[in-house]
């Protein structure tokens, strides 16, 4: 087999390990070794979830973070900023506030030696507007993470498009995630459902709606007619916020794409994840010539723990295993 | 997402001091550390009875607030993960033994319409006082 | 104008007199006649809403009954049947019950003197074709009311449609609601929102997008994302109930469709509703040789009985206008 | 749809026999009737403080019943626009004057995924007892 020549970087965001985080099984630096050990070497980091503290940051905690950097041959892809304008009880936060919110999203990433920021989806188009100089001083890229249920046509993400076209920044993007190219309903959702007490009838209903790309507009009221309760009722929420297109949108903004999340659910033993044909949507990347890292995001682990132990390290593996497979990368298997 | 990881198994004990009541350690059902003006509410139901809000503190890393504090708090953090002590007063010492721990966290999560949040409940042994 | 020859009778679902018979302001022979001095000589019936005592009809109210209709020159058109398959706490009726549930209703249909029963969008399929030949034998038609948000690609519909031509039982048949061709978002209930403290811009936004008939998929998230609130959030869903599309896609199933329910929320002025393009609909009505009732369901009290007084006789007397024009009628005043 | 019609503006009085308490008449907000069963809860708040369920009663056209019988009377009716009258007990007698009245009714319709019904609130002044 021969891949085309690329130059698309294989990274994990440190979301993937949210389980072992948050039951202090991992500890931040378990995580950066983790995702070096199957060669992913583009680490993405949340500070409000990684970083006790935050929004400060200590200089022994940024010694200590690129240290490991240095230890573990891996370097900082990303940061992820939340936008909190709902930070203060019964009142919106200032156009002003949001964007010094951004602003100081951007000194950290640039303190951890980050070269890209994930803007939230929730983040105004005239707030990128108004931060993307600063960002571009910095020398990092704000990328809005295109996030289910938003594609390209989509009127909000068409205001954000307008920004960026308009502007012509470059320190304004896109960051796709990949969670908006589900092509079957994940079965550790739909098994995890009738675990918890779904009538298996109603399960097939809407995972066969979901799988067949059809209308769930209504299927919250067919399931009712059908008899269903509350889990089942949030079964076919799930159903509509899961979407599938084709991911040959990305090419025609293959330009302002400038890092890629690649969310997953289950990557089975068969080494492919169960709902997103990575097998097409790295091609289309491939051809696009994008550039920037591929950043495993893990979440399964909501899925499963009432069930099975989480296993998000092995999970993360075998991810990489399959994008170094589909990016032609020599592995030692092979040799 | 972490929902049955609200209520910890281990730290349910009464008060040091021997005011009625006690303390159980909670955590935020959420992938990221909230600061605590967006923490809505942590109701806290005991052996099937509410316990009052005013009746309940909140500890986070050493700092200890009233859930009217909470709101106005947007200096000190939630962290991902961490224990936090609800500390509850009751009018009876609580009896030794088991109890039924019932907790319900509530955020106010900017990019979601909903209120965001979940709730856990287990029944818990009342650590040797 | 010439207006082709057509068989399209008129008439009026006394659900549109809703306001003024809950209010005690209008009586049961006050809305029969209302119906009559437009000219909507075909009377539907809600019995669970007109009928005090139901299921149980009395002699003395059947005599009433169909002594109004000889008094006003009006005829039974069609009954309205809801399936309470939630009747009893904690458990669903068993199919039996449902069957049991709509031939009860048959025959309140038959006492009444309607040739047509309404089911509601929640009878499933298969109490359908159980109910059908009772029906049939009763000389009743059991119609599904294809409401908003179904349409005849909908897998719902698209299973009693299965049923429908699998049975060829003539018992069976369709009843649209033109609910389910809203072109734009009816300003009654925008300018509701904006009475109810709304913010304008939000308003404009759920408008337009509905309007533009674009993706309300995440219509909801994005007003939250623009400050909105419960209100906001309110006007957001009820721009994913109401649909838009071609009245020409009832022109394949209209030898199914037996009876039509006018659904509209505001006769203007100038003798048009605001957001249903009636002038569309009804010559496809004509074009597919349609023989039933065209029969109003005004819905508009709602949206404007916080701040005005509602006139629901005089709205279905602009309704009706308005058939006679598109259908042709000589009216007085042309003379 | 009828949310603001709940609460009837008249007859709102003192129970005749001297019982602390007393009748307040609501509408169901719905456009048609149903039976008993669907009625999940009318629930009242008298000047802000809530009524439990077991102090109050629901007569219709002549009927009373207590809510936990409710859910087991498919055989008789709440119609359309109907004014039932929802009785209610107190540990004091209503002081004469206004008062606010909240209602809040729960229905259970089959063809709808989440409850139905609605709630109204209204200050009414105490028919004379
Ligand atoms: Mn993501
Ligand atoms: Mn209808």
């Amino acid at each position: 087999m021969t891949t085309p020549a690329h130059r698309i970087q294989r990274g994990v965001s440190l979301y993937s390990y949210q389980e072992e985080f948050f039951l202090r099984t991992m500890t931040l630096e378990d995580c950066v070794r983790a995702a070096a050990e199957c060669g992913a070497l583009g680490i993405e980091i949340i500070p409000e979830q990684s970083i006790p503290g935050y929004p400060q940051l200590t200089e022994e905690f940024l010694q200590t973070w690129h240290g490991w950097m240095a230890q573990y041959g891996t370097h900082p892809a990303a940061t992820d900023l939340f936008l909190d304008t709902k930070r203060h009880p019964g009142r919106w936060l200032t156009l002003e506030e949001q964007v010094a919110s951004v602003r100081q999203d951007v000194d950290i990433a640039v303190r951890l030696g980050a070269p890209v920021v994930r803007a939230i989806i929730n983040t105004p188009p005239e707030v990128m507007e108004a931060a993307a100089p600063y960002a571009e001083e910095a020398g990092v890229r704000l990328l809005l993470e295109v996030h289910a249920p938003f594609h390209y046509e989509h009127p909000w993400v068409l205001q954000h498009l307008e920004v960026m076209y308009r502007t012509g920044s470059p320190a304004l993007g896109l960051m796709p995630d990949m969670g908006t190219y589900v092509r079957r309903f994940p079965r550790v959702v739909s098994d995890r459902a009738l675990r918890d007490g779904a009538k298996p009838e109603l399960v097939d209903l809407i995972v066969s709606t979901y799988d067949d790309h059809g209308d769930t507009h209504a299927l919250m009221d067919v399931v009712n007619y059908r008899g269903g309760g509350p889990v089942e009722f949030g079964l076919a929420r799930q159903a509509t916020h899961y979407i599938w297109s084709e991911p040959k949108a990305m090419l025609e903004h293959m330009g302002l794409i400038g890092h890629v999340q690649a969310k997953f659910y289950e990557m089975t033993d068969e080494g492919v994840e169960y709902s997103i044909p990575y097998d097409e949507i790295v091609p289309v990347l491939i051809e696009g010539g994008f550039a920037g890292h591929l950043s495993s995001e893990y979440e399964g682990n909501r899925h499963v723990q009432d069930a099975f132990p989480v296993d998000s390290v092995e999970q993360v593996r075998r991810q990489h295993a399959m994008f170094a497979r589909l990016l032609g990368e020599t592995t030692g298997e092979d040799a | 997402m972490f929902d049955q990881y609200i209520v910890c198994e281990e730290g349910f004990r009464a008060h040091e001091d021997g005011r009625p009541g006690g303390v159980v350690e909670v955590r935020m059902p959420y992938y990221r550390g909230l600061a605590l003006s967006m923490v809505e509410a942590v109701d806290l139901v005991l052996d099937g009875r509410p316990v009052p809000a005013d009746r309940t503190t909140f500890t986070v890393h050493g700092h200890t607030y009233g859930f009217d504090q909470l709101p106005h708090t947007t200096d000190d953090r939630w962290e991902m993960g961490e224990r936090a002590q609800l500390a509850f007063t009751t009018d009876e010492p609580l009896a030794p033994g088991e109890h039924d721990v019932a907790v319900s966290v509530r955020l106010r999560i900017s990019y979601m319409p909903v209120p965001g949040g979940g709730r856990d409940s287990k029944r818990l042994t009342l650590a040797g006082a």
